[in-house]
């Protein structure tokens, strides 16, 4: 909302006061605004305010050639946009009936992997930042950057990769880009102490995260809670596992569960599954050389592109959790409709309101990162 | 987990359950459609959730067919318990506007119901909050309509960026210039011909000077 | 200046034997030229054309040897008698008319000049054969390399009109 | 699950003292390089792009301007215009498809990470890219087109036809004709660019048609098609078809197969359909006025079916038993069944036109009458006679002129060929002619031995390469580069034909000079010499003394105006006659001349 059309809601006079956490705020991802009422320290109500990043990318999406979507989806959700690619083209294959190639497949889930180790390290950073820790803030953007070097190198974009496409991904990987993968993910893993040092075993971290924005399990299944805020709260729940797609089945790999269900538990969570992820991407690493074949399965010209008519479900289990696109086609050059499932939108709004009532002003900030809320997800 | 129990009682739900159909039944890609009347949608979401586990609301999705004057409501459920997603579509009048919420049954429709009253129109009774969210100066029709048509509101709202760099300036000099703007050829607003025109003489235009 | 003015007449003795041998090149190709026009209204009219460009060349055949004729250079270069051989009276060979009606089509026109070009070249070249090593046997020469220039001229339209279909 | 009652320590973030120990990370401040296949700004090979704007359709964002640059060529019959893609930055969202389904690859994208600008300068936002980039500095190729990422189908469906053991002796249709399933492949190649609509003479609307078929919508197509073309069936057979030549995806691929597609979406809706569909347009009511017609070929009828959709009364004088011109008497069936030539033609009865065979204008009724009796009178009488090469001994009776031996072949089913033939001539008429007697021989023989000689290197041929293909594998021998000095003949016999090899057949300006090398002679025996050189009408003949001298002509055909019509008011001309040979030509002329008496017509309506 523009600050000109504000209207300060009338409450009754008492200690109460009302803040506004964003629309620009550091503990968020992007744009979007937590309007809370506080008595003293403590938060007694909150109501989310979304829109801020509404782009109108489903309507967008209804105008457009199939594949012309590709290049729009990433942009749904910035920090850990491969998901959103991989998932549209997964619904458009369910419903047109496309074989995507293993080679594909294989390469399609080391670009999940990557982009889902960016994306912790990135929520890593903003969650330490919203607890004062700037150096962990660095470290996580910094590092980061060292697989969007990766991505640059095999994808042509470093966030935006626009790298799928219905039926396969769009080139083959550079020369000697695997050995390059391990050497990032070595430099990564060497890194862990450091961040624990810092940051996951650090006291005061500890202390600040303990106990706060606690979902417990039954709470998360009533709300929709999905992803790692799932299995912090003790539900070994992945969509790779129980829902596997692309050659998630051929790969071993832990889906790591805490049980407190809060932003301390849930940070745990991303750690090990970051771990689990560079495992995965170790599997993928030692498996492409030995899978051939083509990287695409042709689709017709684009430009004249008809899917036929039907409709899919394609779930990914991204950084945030479950992702899900449904796509319906009338048989047309362009889809008919393209519902984007953001995991965000769960934990984004219904939940973060509930759960920041009854918490302190300081761990506002805090619960949303810890949930690793992504408003353009909620917005599309 | 029970794997085989889900199947049986899909069945056996269709003989509880007036107007059901089972569209599609996969369980190697633990996927299923439920077509059915809208007044069953509480009936078989309470059977779902309560028999087989579908406690999850993954997602409700809204298809507007115009032509037909009906939105397709889609509740995507997943059951935790049989690993299995279930799509139960169903159908409410365009014009009518409004059907039941399934808040009491399932939280997450707080979101996806309140969303889809924002983009298509369609209020929910009984939803805990159906304020605007996303659309909060928006005034204008809901948008994810089909008949509203976004791109002719961007054109009558936005200015399109005029640019007159040297190049240009040199080659319009020498005769040449924009021929073909990036609006004529855009796919979203290409102009829909249906037929030859049979009408006048034969067209012998050429192409490339549109 | 004694020297110089006897070099003049003797060279102008020359030249008056080179120039008569253009100068019936000359008449040969203003021959064919007012040929070409007096057939004209004699044949089709949609052959007409062809052979009015026929006659548009000869005139510029002999139009391109009148400047060949008074140009100066020729005065200072030629310096040798010339016996005018006997194959000259060729020329006249050259010039007999063939019948209008003989000529029906465009491919007949394009065959009779075709000829006359030929029989042009076979004379020069005969002539430059006859003569002693110099700058008239040049001359013939050149004048032969002429007519064959004219005559690979008519063979492109020939074989545009003939193998191609085209036009002449 | 990790210790989630590690209490943590207060000491442990002081290890990330060490760092202090470590050496610094810096970046040097010149511009990096981005990755190989980074998708930076737009280069554009300016040599190689034709202008084809596909990149424009697939770009999303509509980020891509056309913008014609008069410097640069502009060819409609090599599918090139002189259009090059302008990229507004502000819009660009670097997805590189553009680069990926660019028909000649001309497009890449660099490997420059940054460009920024005040205000001032937004102008910079808006580029022509070129060769070198928008900084001026070129610094390689970023993402470019691969194989893998490449969105278009290069592949042509490959057209099944019988082999040339079942086909050589006899006169059945050699191709099958697409599949559906083949057509829709096929169609679906088409970026929509319309070269083939540009360079096609009578601008039939081939992208429309093929995204009609694509769309699985024959009648729809049909309908497109008779747009433009009422010899429909005949060109989806036998059309020169120059839309593929300029085909955008045949630049680095196979051009679609826009014949065969036509030839697919006609043979795909019954007859009956096609003739209601094309009822469609014909006019309501009739205007009164009538035109005589010339010759029933496509130059003639297509003028007659235009004028007789639109109101006018139309009768065609044709001087052969059947209608059809060159088509009928001049192609052979194994190209062309005229089972499918009669379907066009009653498509084109069937709007009014009415042809009357066997009237001969000259002899049975002359120029002057139609003069009198008719508004208007179109003269498209074709090139019917075959020229001769006028060697020595080509007077012999057993030198032919192919025309004339194809025409004789149609009106008698057959002819007597003797077992050693050899045609003059690389063009598709001496393809034709070479197949047909290649048919005979192996009907009457039992064996082929048919040799074909042209002055042209293969290369240079004119005849279409699929015709030559074909001729070579039903065993015609071809002889490429033999000019014919003479046809031998001893005790009156016809003996064989002398050749001497071309050794260069062009000059510099590219006219015919061809020269010979005369001690490279062959003769090739033959029983029968068959001339397919030029061809030429007899037009003169047929206007009469009067109306031939009454007439305007230009190098020895009638001079027409732009639109047809010759210098007397109510003669128009059209077709091979005007143009030289060609089917399409021919169609495009006759909507031509019709459009144009159309307007005299009506123009006359009104005055009077």
């Amino acid at each position: 909302m523009r600050a000109e059309n504000y209207q300060q809601i009338n409450h009754p006079p008492s200690h109460a006061f009302e803040l506004n956490f964003g629309p620009n705020h550091p503990g968020i991802e992007g744009n979007y605004a937590l309007q809370v009422q506080v008595e003293g320290d403590t938060v007694v109500q909150a109501r989310a305010d979304g829109g801020y990043l509404h782009r109108g990318f489903e309507k967008l999406m209804e105008q457009r050639l199939w594949i012309q979507n590709i290049a729009l989806v990433p942009r749904i959700c910035v920090p850990d946009p491969s998901p959103m690619e991989v998932c549209y083209s997964m619904a458009v294959e369910q419903i047109a009936g496309i074989e995507v190639p293993e080679r594909a497949q294989w390469i399609r889930v080391m670009q999940l992997e990557l982009s889902r180790i960016a994306a912790h390290l990135f929520t890593f950073g903003g969650h330490a930042a919203t607890t004062g820790m700037y150096s962990p803030m660095f470290w996580g953007v910094a590092d980061r950057d060292l697989i969007l070097d990766l991505f640059e190198e095999f994808t042509g974009g470093r966030i935006y990769s626009i790298y799928n496409l219905p039926g396969g991904v769009r080139r083959e990987l550079p020369e000697g880009f695997l050995q390059r993968v391990t050497d990032t993910l070595d430099y990564i893993e060497s890194r862990l102490p450091d961040y624990d040092d810092l940051f996951f075993k650090n006291r005061v971290f500890i202390k600040r995260a303990k106990g706060v924005g606690v979902t417990e399990q039954a709470m998360a299944l009533e709300y929709g809670v999905t992803g790692p805020n799932l299995r912090a709260a003790g539900l070994p729940f992945d969509v790779r596992r129980d829902d596997p797609y692309l050659v998630y089945e051929q790969l071993e790999f832990e889906v790591p569960t805490e049980e407190a269900g809060d932003a301390w538990a849930r940070t745990l969570v991303r750690r090990s599954e970051l771990i689990e992820s560079i495992r995965i991407v170790r599997q993928v690493v030692a498996a492409l050389p030995d899978i051939g074949g083509p990287l695409r399965t042709p689709i017709p010209n684009p430009l004249a592109w008809r899917v036929p008519a039907g409709e899919s479900y394609a779930r990914v289990e991204s950084s945030k959790g479950e992702l899900a696109y449904y796509v319906v086609s009338d048989g047309s050059e362009k889809p008919w409709r393209v519902h984007v499932r953001g995991p965000s939108s769960m934990h984004a709004v219904q939940v973060l309101e509930e759960l920041v009532k009854g918490g302190r002003i300081e761990d506002v900030a805090q619960t949303m990162f810890s949930l690793d809320a992504c408003p353009p997800e909620v917005d599309r | 987990m029970n794997m085989d129990a889900f199947t049986p009682w899909l069945d056996a739900l269709c003989g509880r359950i007036d107007g059901m159909v089972v569209a599609c039944s996969d369980l190697a890609q633990r996927r299923s459609r439920i077509d059915l009347p809208s007044e069953e949608l509480t009936t078989l979401l309470e059977a779902a959730k309560g028999e087989m586990g579908f406690v999850h609301l993954s997602a409700i999705s809204c298809v507007d067919w115009i032509e037909e004057g009906e939105f397709e409501l889609v509740y995507h459920l997943w059951s935790y318990e049989q690993n299995q997603l279930l799509s139960i579509h169903i159908r409410v009048a365009r014009d009518l506007g409004r059907f039941q919420s399934v808040y009491d049954l399932y939280r997450p429709a707080g979101f996806f119901e309140r969303d889809i009253h924002e983009m298509y129109g369609l209020y929910f009774e009984g939803a805990p909050d159906m304020e605007k969210f996303i659309l909060t100066e928006w005034n204008g029709p809901p948008p994810m309509r089909k008949d509203f048509d976004s791109e002719a509101f961007v054109g009558e709202t936005f200015d399109w960026q005029q640019y007159n760099p040297e190049w240009l300036q040199e080659i319009v000099a020498a005769g040449g210039g924009v021929v073909v703007p990036p609006t004529e050829q855009r796919f979203s607003q290409r102009k829909k011909v249906d037929g030859p025109d049979w009408s006048g003489d034969h067209p012998q235009a050429k192409r490339g000077q549109e | 200046m004694r020297e110089g003015d006897s070099g003049k007449s003797e060279r102008l003795r020359h030249l008056r034997s080179l120039t008569e041998i253009i100068d019936v090149a000359i008449q040969f190709e203003l021959a064919a030229a007012e040929f070409y026009q007096q057939l004209q209204p004699q044949v089709s009219k949609p052959l007409r054309w062809l052979v009015e460009s026929l006659a548009e060349e000869e005139k510029d055949h002999a139009e391109r040897l009148g400047k060949l004729r008074y140009h100066p250079d020729l005065y200072q270069e030629i310096q040798q008698q010339i016996e005018t051989p006997v194959t000259n009276l060729r020329f006249s060979d050259g010039l007999h008319t063939p019948d209008p009606k003989l000529l029906k089509s465009d491919q007949d026109v394009l065959q009779y000049a075709l000829s006359r070009e030929r029989l042009a070249m076979e004379q020069y070249r005969a002539l430059a054969e006859a003569t002693e090593p110099g700058e008239v046997k040049e001359l013939f020469q050149w004048l032969a390399d002429e007519e064959i220039e004219h005559k690979s001229e008519l063979e492109k339209r020939y074989y545009a009109l003939v193998h191609r279909g085209g036009g002449v | 699950m990790s210790d989630y009652n590690d209490e943590g320590s207060l000491l442990r973030p002081l290890r990330a003292l060490s760092f202090l120990g470590r050496p610094a990370v810096t970046e040097p401040l010149e511009p990096r390089l981005a990755a190989e296949g980074y998708r930076g700004f737009h280069l554009n090979e300016h040599a190689e792009c034709v202008g084809c704007s596909s990149c424009q359709k697939i770009c999303d964002n509509a980020a891509i301007t056309m913008v014609e640059v008069p410097e640069l060529p502009n060819d409609e019959a090599k599918g090139i215009r002189n259009l090059r893609p302008a990229v507004d930055y502000g819009r660009c969202c670097w997805c590189a498809l553009c680069v990926d389904i660019c028909p000649t690859g001309s497009l890449s994208l660099s490997k420059e990470y940054v460009h920024t600008c005040t205000q001032e300068e937004i102008d910079s936002y808006f580029m022509l890219p070129n060769e070198t980039g928008m900084h001026g500095t070129f610094y390689g190729k970023g993402w470019q087109k691969t194989e893998t990422s490449d969105l278009l189908d290069l592949q042509r469906q490959e057209m099944g036809e019988r082999p040339a053991e079942l086909r050589v002796d006899n006169f059945d249709e050699i191709v099958d004709g697409f599949t559906p399933e083949q057509a829709m492949a096929e169609a679906s190649r088409c970026v929509q660019c319309g070269m083939c609509h540009d360079a096609c003479p009578t601008g039939m609307d081939a992208p429309e048609y093929i995204r009609s078929i694509y769309e699985g919508d024959l009648e729809q197509a049909v309908r497109w098609i008779y747009q433009s073309n009422p010899f429909s069936h005949v060109c989806g057979r036998v059309c020169t078809h120059r839309c593929e030549d300029a085909c955008s995806i045949g630049v680095r691929g196979t051009p679609l197969a826009i014949r065969w597609l036509k030839r697919y979406a006609m043979d795909g809706v019954s007859h009956q359909r096609i003739q209601e569909i094309t009822q469609e347009q014909r006019a309501a009511e009739s205007t009164g006025h009538t035109v005589a017609v010339v010759g029933a070929g496509p130059a003639g009828l297509t003028t007659a079916w235009d004028l007789a959709r639109k109101g006018h009364k139309v009768v065609v004088y044709e001087s052969r038993q059947q209608p059809g011109g060159m088509p009928r008497y001049g192609i052979p069936e194994y190209r062309l069944p005229y089972e499918m030539l009669d379907r066009d033609i009653e498509t084109i009865t069937a709007m009014g036109v009415e042809i009357r065979c066997g009237e001969e204008v000259g002899k049975q009724v002359t120029m002057e009458q139609l003069q009198q009796e008719y508004d208007a009178v179109v003269l498209a009488i074709g090139l019917h006679l075959g020229r001769s090469t006028r060697i020595p001994g080509s007077d012999h009776a057993h030198v032919r002129s192919a025309v004339e031996l194809l025409r004789q072949v149609t009106e008698e089913g057959t002819i007597e060929v003797p077992e050693e033939v050899v045609v003059i001539g690389g063009g598709n008429v001496a393809m034709d002619i070479a197949r047909t007697v290649a048919r005979l021989q192996r009907q009457q023989w039992g064996g082929v031995k048919t040799v074909v000689t042209a002055l042209e290197a293969e290369e240079n041929f004119l005849a279409d390469p699929a015709e030559i293909r074909e001729a070579a594998e039903e065993g015609v021998t071809i002889c490429p580069s033999r000019g014919p000095q003479e046809c031998v003949v001893e005790a009156g016999q016809l003996q064989s034909l002398r050749t001497w090899g071309v050794c260069s057949i062009f000059d510099q300006q590219g006219r015919f000079a061809p020269h010979y090398d005369e001690g490279d002679e062959q003769c090739h025996p033959a029983g029968m010499v068959i001339e397919a050189i030029g061809q030429m009408s007899n037009a003169d003949q047929l206007l009469g003394d009067m109306l031939t001298e009454r007439l305007e002509w230009d190098r020895g055909r009638l001079q027409v105006c732009e639109n047809g019509r010759t210098s007397e008011t109510w003669l128009w001309a059209a077709g091979d006659c005007v143009n030289g040979p060609d089917v399409v030509h021919a169609v495009a002329d006759g909507h031509r001349v019709a459009t144009s008496i159309d307007e005299v017509l009506r123009g006359a309506l009104k005055h009077a």
